[in-house]
């Protein structure tokens, strides 16, 4: 494995933020838009241009300044980075076509602002990915943190700042409260934050110390909605729906459960957890929300609401296969982060096009809907497959190898929540998509001038779906990805 | 006892200005008129300039202007007092003329503003606003 | 707050009177603040500057820096005094005028006599009776007080004096014209405008000859280098330029004490006095 | 010229200040440009002294030409190199940033406003190059009374608010004076070289404690240490907006800079923390005073006076740094010092120019001020992530120290300190933004005249508060350069404790 120098990983994070003062200073909001799709092109293309160096078992390198001594603003491109990056630049683009479709149908206000800090967020969202150390990664998701909370506040009503203030409360009370402690407690123990593919805190601290270190980390991101520090999540909902796709498929959920996942391997390492026996303790904290948020979600009418309390558990499957310490499971949670992200933002986006075309925000008053906007619940229907892991869609691969991942952890406990989740993700998705296309007759609640949404609303979740589906045939890629990184995780 | 007799006694000159120092300080401190507090603060100044003129001091030793003629051939140090805290206190005197002068005028704007002195009542016109 | 404030005192004052355990006797001539410093100033200050008076040569050359700053302190309690106080003028008030050489006072609403003469002078509103006696007396007195000052400024070289006690004793004299008469009298003598110019002139040529100094290749304050320009040797140089600086914190000084004077006894209209 | 740079920039703005007062009788314009011209002059030599003293480690310079214990001697290392050039540059800054507000605010005695504005500086940059005790009592009566009557130009409170400041700055002042007696007493110099030369062999002395102990509680004074702060949210809350912002970010982390300079040079590590193991009660205190600040600027309703009790809370955080006894607590402090002036500056602009337009300080006037002003918001925020320490800005790197530095020392209470005020910071802050996010929704009946004339602050006022804004972030990306070239080699001469 070779380690290469190169400003790219820089590059690749400032794009977004670099076209800031383009879309602040552009008057016609066609060249506004013009440059974001510029900005999230070339994001792209840099981070593909990555991609053959990754795939070839190397590593990039880039060192911005040195912060503190010893812990350097330093990024790296690793495969899980990549995975992720990945993942996070390609929906970028979809999104934006989604965002211009969705807020100018809707004639939203502020859409310059939506759009600058929509590019910040994305901009942080890469810097997570590509962080080499744990000061970088608590750099970017701060920064993710305060640029997403515009977003979730920009109907700037009642509701909005009420849901603008939980936000903050959670995100930022853990990060300050418990991550920045604990992170500090790391350097203070080892004397470096610096990713490592076995942990840097072996041999540094005793098992007590590492367990509350364990525990401040997991709850301390708690972007990642880990219970109980999920509330945020369903009260951000009150923003605009591609918000909330950026936020549970691309950004921030996602960012949350990525930090975990590099603390566990890159901090600990699964070895430590191992000897610990920290492995069953993150699979228990993990499978108490899998099961409680989809009971919660059993419960829901708003669509919306449905879907983060979806989120919720979904990303603790993530956390549960990298718990589960076995390469077959590490396997699959990394997979999911991909899978998840394409099944998920297919679902919101179908939300989104549900709400423009109807104004109708509530499972109960969605009967027989499939029958008039055909494509979009037909994406609707594939983004569902994909969340509950059945064929043909790609869910179905990343929760095939957790439950791989259960088998060979020999965990028959976990083996059963996965297995029961997906039921009950079956219980409360299928009735939807169901009474959409077969209402009880006479039931249906939309009459002829009811259509498809417009066509920049409607193309991004069926390309999401084709893309879900694609992904179960040919999930090469990215199983490759994962493959290196639990391979680097193994020290093989 | 003797021992501390002569403690006491020979360094009474720091005794009468640590007297005369809190006597300042807590007119500071206590007194109710700004202009005593003022008072007050000259004072704690004034004995603060005592104890360093008291520091200068030499048993003996007239003050520190040499004598006609005397630079020329050779200075018995002992012969005279150390200018040094001199100079210092003549620094610190216009500090607290400076001070004095300063705080009376703020003390004319609180007056102009409020029509009386005493602290407890200006207190209770601002907390009135 | 007095309790608090007796607690405070009493703790203070036992510490400070705890603490004295350890001083050198008072006036014992082998203590360290006697012998330190004090023995090179002493032995030395009349050989490096020729100015007999320690105290003045310590103070305007050895600590000559201390020194301006203290002029600045100066400085900045005038300007605070006349930041704070001075209220801006034309303001339509009742005014008051005298009659020279009859004593008959007039009283003018609103107006003023749009020529004063050398037949009317204006008075204060709270009026003050004319008094001969000590107007002249104070008059006479003037000039030898500001004599007696200036002689305090050129001899502190050689006796107790110096720049800021003549520069109080000029102020004093401009001040007790202000009594005796009336302000309006002592700003016709000196404009407040002449005052605040000297105020800065003072300390301006202090810190000027400062850095004349730099200019003529010394450090700052090294009086030393002005031989060059003065033509003597660098001893003399430091004399003269102690003498330079001492006039520099006299006009200052002065200045200021009358700022403050009118300032304050005026409550910054600068019309009338006490 | 090169080696007089220290003199210069302490002489220059005197003179300048000098002149100033004279002009403005002549030509009132004309005071403006020339105060520029002597802050800029004084700020570019610092900038270069700053550069000398990196490369050579140490400047000394001897007023007068005489040898140091006889006469008044600077000696210049990193530390002072670092504070002066913090002090000139901001002053620098807020001079052209608040000219409007002067302008507005003192018409008729600019003259003599900018005469002690640079005078203020005097004391300031004084202080901090002098090595000399005395010296440095008669610069900070400088900086004092020309704080005193700045302050008290201002309207309603503010000649109150000064009179207290005065007392209590008086107080400081002679405290401090009299631990210089005792030690002039115990040594009969003045130098802090020679001082710190002749005080090992009677550290055990009650005189020697007793001068430590003054001069503690002078400068503690001063700088408004918890529970000697009470003077100082009036002080700086009533000020003019120009005053404000000057002496708020400088006086009390110049006073700060004092207190490190009397442990490291003067009185010695081994004295402060071996002989008379004061850092375990300092440390609680500042904890203490770091939980205080805090909790008093929740109960603020005046942005201005929040931010005063912010300053509270931060001169908490430098003790502390400075008292944790290792070598990462006191480059905390340092570069604290260094960041908290930036940052406070930041703040203090932001509401010197949200002043201007709005005419007024309380929260609920803030209402909609995003959309009215949004680049000054934008700096507000800039200002509160980095005192929240919230990364890259550099408020985050001197909390990353003070924290490193408590888990060193296991000062446990201290680091929980700094996490609660972090997150109490964080309520503050984001109290202020969503007032000013979101406007007047409870209230559709219009909001009377104040809505209409807001408008973004004028350009002069923008730009030097955009320059401050980003200085905060670059000099948080650039922690490490100022950490590894000025504040180690300072730490390893003084022979820091490990």
């Amino acid at each position: 494995m070779e380690t290469i120098q190169s400003i790219k990983p820089l590059i690749a994070v400032l794009v977004s933020i670099c076209v800031v003062p383009l879309l602040v200073l552009c008057k016609k909001p066609n060249l506004r838009e013009g440059w974001t799709f510029a900005a999230a092109a070339v994001k792209l293309l840099l981070v593909l241009s990555m991609l053959p160096v990754i795939l070839n078992g190397n590593q990039i390198v880039y060192t911005l300044v040195e912060g503190v001594p010893g812990v350097a603003i330093k990024f790296r491109v690793d495969a899980l980075g990549m995975l992720f990056a990945c993942v996070a630049a390609s929906l970028w683009i979809i999104t934006s076509a989604y965002s211009i479709g969705y807020m100018r149908g809707l004639k939203e206000h502020s859409q310059t602002r939506y759009y600058v800090f929509f590019a910040l967020a994305l901009s942080a969202t890469i810097g997570v990915a590509f962080s080499a150390n744990l000061l970088t990664l608590y750099l970017f998701y701060e920064m993710l943190s305060l640029a997403t909370y515009p977003l979730v506040t920009h109907h700037q009503d009642r509701e909005a700042r009420a849901a603008g203030r939980k936000y903050l409360t959670y995100i930022l009370g853990t990060s300050i409260g418990l991550v920045l402690p604990a992170m500090l407690v790391c350097y203070h123990l080892t004397g470096t934050l610096e990713f490592a593919s076995q942990g840097f805190l072996a041999g540094a601290c005793n098992r007590g110390l590492a367990g509350v270190l364990l525990v401040f980390f997991i709850f301390g991101f708690a972007k990642a909605a880990v219970m109980p520090f999920h509330g945020w999540l369903p009260a951000a909902m009150v923003a605009p729906t591609p918000v909330s796709a950026l936020l549970h498929a691309v950004a921030v959920v996602t960012v949350g459960v990525f930090s975990i996942v590099r603390i566990l391997t890159g901090v600990f390492g699964t070895e430590l957890l191992g000897q610990f026996d920290f492995g069953v303790i993150i699979c228990a904290i993990a499978s108490v929300t899998i099961i409680v948020a989809s009971l919660i979600a059993l419960s829901q009418d708003n669509l919306k609401r449905m879907l983060a309390f979806s989120t919720i558990g979904q990303l603790s499957y993530i956390i549960l296969g990298v718990g589960l310490l076995s390469p077959k499971g590490i396997t699959g949670g990394m997979l999911h982060i991909a899978m998840h992200a394409f099944g998920k933002i297919t679902l919101f986006f179908c939300a989104g096009a549900i709400f423009m075309a109807t104004g109708k925000r509530n499972i109960s008053e969605m009967v027989g809907i499939g029958r008039r906007m055909p494509w979009t619940m037909g994406a609707f229907f594939v983004g569902s497959l994909s969340i509950i892991g059945l064929p043909p869609t790609g869910g179905f691969i990343s929760k095939w190898y957790l439950v791989l991942g259960t088998l060979e952890a020999n965990q028959m406990t976990f083996l059963l929540v996965l297995l029961g989740s997906s039921l009950l993700s079956a219980a409360y998705f299928m009735p939807v998509v169901y009474r959409a296309f077969f209402p009880p007759p006479g039931k249906a609640m939309f009459e002829n001038k009811v259509g498809e949404a417009p066509i920049l609303c409607v193309a991004p979740p069926v390309i999401t779906a084709f893309i879900s589906v694609v992904l179960f045939f040919y999930p090469e890629p990215f199983f490759r990805l994962v493959s290196m990184a639990v391979r680097f995780i193994g020290g093989n | 006892m003797s021992d501390l007799v002569v403690t006491l006694l020979g360094k009474y000159n720091y005794w009468l200005c640590v007297i005369l120092m809190m006597i300042g300080l807590y007119a500071m401190i206590a007194k109710n008129n700004l202009i005593k507090k003022l008072v007050g603060m000259n004072i704690f100044q004034t004995s603060i300039i005592l104890f360093y003129v008291s520091i200068g001091c030499k048993k003996g030793a007239t003050i520190s202007i040499l004598e006609h003629g005397a630079g020329h051939h050779g200075v018995d140090p002992t012969h005279y007092i150390n200018p040094l805290p001199h100079v210092l206190m003549l620094t610190a005197i216009v500090v607290s003329v400076s001070t004095f002068g300063v705080a009376l005028a703020l003390a004319i704007k609180v007056y102009r503003k409020h029509k009386t002195l005493e602290e407890d009542e200006i207190l209770m016109q601002l907390r009135s606003e | 707050m007095k309790a608090i404030g007796l607690i405070i005192v009493v703790l203070a004052g036992a510490l400070l009177l705890y603490s004295t355990q350890d001083f050198p006797f008072w006036g014992d001539p082998a203590s360290p603040a006697g012998t330190h410093t004090a023995t090179y100033y002493l032995t030395k200050a009349f050989e490096e500057t020729s100015v007999p008076n320690v105290v003045t040569a310590v103070l305007a050359d050895y600590r000559g820096f201390d020194t301006m700053f203290e002029t600045g302190v100066i400085f900045c309690a005038g300007l605070g005094c006349f930041v704070l106080l001075r209220l801006s003028r034309s303001r339509d008030e009742d005014s008051y005028y005298r009659h020279v050489a009859t004593g008959i006072t007039l009283h003018i609403k609103s107006a003023k006599i749009p020529d004063v003469s050398s037949e009317f002078e204006r008075i204060d509103t709270l009026w003050t009776p004319y008094d001969l006696i000590v107007k002249t007396v104070c008059r006479l007195l003037a000039p030898f007080v500001q004599l007696f000052g200036l002689y305090v400024i050129a001899h502190g070289h050689h006796s107790p004096g110096g720049g800021f006690q003549g520069g109080v004793i000029l102020g004093a004299s401009v001040i007790l014209i202000a009594i005796s008469h009336n302000m309006r009298t002592a700003i016709g003598r000196i404009s407040e405008k002449t005052i605040h110019i000297l105020m800065a002139v003072g300390v301006l040529l202090y810190s000027g000859i400062g850095a004349l100094c730099i200019l003529l290749g010394g450090n700052f304050l090294d009086y030393a280098s002005l031989s060059r320009i003065l033509f003597t040797n660098e001893i003399e140089a430091r004399s003269l330029g102690i003498l330079g600086v001492e006039v520099g914190v006299g006009i200052t000084v002065m200045a200021v004490m009358i700022t403050i004077y009118n300032n304050l006894s005026s409550d910054g209209r600068l019309d009338e006095g006490l | 010229m090169t080696n007089h740079y220290p003199a210069l920039i302490v002489v220059l703005p005197l003179l300048f200040a000098f002149v100033v007062s004279g002009v403005a009788w002549v030509k009132k314009s004309l005071c403006f440009p020339l105060t520029i011209v002597g802050m800029g002059l004084s700020a570019g030599l610092s900038v270069c002294l700053l550069g000398r003293v990196a490369t050579t480690g140490l400047v000394e310079y001897r007023m007068g030409g005489w040898e140091t214990p006889w006469g008044i001697g600077y000696h210049v290392d990193y530390l002072n190199a670092l504070v002066v050039t913090v002090v000139t540059v901001l002053a620098f800054i807020n001079l052209i940033a608040t000219r409007k507000n002067v302008v507005e605010e003192t018409p008729e005695k600019a003259g003599a406003f900018y005469s002690l504005y640079l005078l203020f500086i005097v004391g300031l940059t004084g202080i901090v190059l002098t090595g000399d005790l005395f010296n440095l009592y008669v610069l900070l009566e400088v900086a004092s009374l020309t704080s005193y009557a700045l302050i008290g130009m201002g309207n309603g409170r503010a000649p109150m608010s000064a009179l207290n400041y005065l007392f209590v700055g008086t107080v400081g002042g002679c405290f401090y004076l009299l631990g210089v007696g005792y030690l002039y007493i115990m040594t009969g110099s003045l130098n802090m070289v020679d001082v710190a030369t002749l005080l090992p062999q009677m550290y055990h002395s009650s005189a020697v404690v007793m001068a430590f102990i003054f001069c503690l509680v002078g400068v503690g004074i001063k700088m408004a240490f918890f529970p000697l702060h009470m003077w100082l949210p009036n002080a700086y809350g009533f000020a003019p907006t120009a005053v404000g912002s000057l002496i708020a970010p400088l006086m009390t982390k110049v006073m700060v800079y004092v207190l490190i300079r009397l442990i490291l040079t003067v009185f010695s590590v081994d004295f402060a923390f071996v002989i008379l193991k004061m850092g375990d009660p300092m440390v609680w205190l500042s904890s203490l005073a770091i939980v205080a600040g805090a909790v008093f600027a929740l109960a603020q309703k005046n942005l201005k006076r929040m931010f005063c009790y912010i300053i509270v809370s931060e001169i908490g955080y430098m003790m502390g740094g400075a008292w944790l006894g290792n070598n990462t607590g006191m480059t905390g402090a340092i570069l604290h010092i260094f960041n908290d002036a930036i940052m406070t500056l930041c703040l203090f602009l932001c509401a010197g120019s949200i002043y201007y337009r709005v005419r007024g300080l309380e929260l609920d006037r803030l209402k909609g001020l995003f959309s009215k002003m949004p680049v000054t918001m934008a700096c507000l925020v800039a200002g509160a992530l980095s005192i929240i320490g919230v990364p890259p800005t550099c408020g985050f790197f001197s909390k990353w120290y003070l924290i490193s530095g408590g888990l060193e020392a296991g000062q446990y209470g201290f680091v929980a300190a700094l996490l609660f005020s972090s997150l109490v910071n964080v309520v503050l802050f984001f109290r202020v933004i969503e007032i000013s996010y979101y406007g007047d929704f409870e209230d559709h009946h219009g909001h009377g005249s104040s809505g209409e004339a807001v408008m973004e602050a004028p350009a002069s006022m923008l730009v030097p508060l955009l320059i401050v804004s980003i200085g905060l972030i670059v000099v948080g990306l650039y922690t490490g350069g100022i950490v590894n070239h000025l504040i180690n080699p300072l730490l390893l001469k003084q022979g820091f404790l490990g």
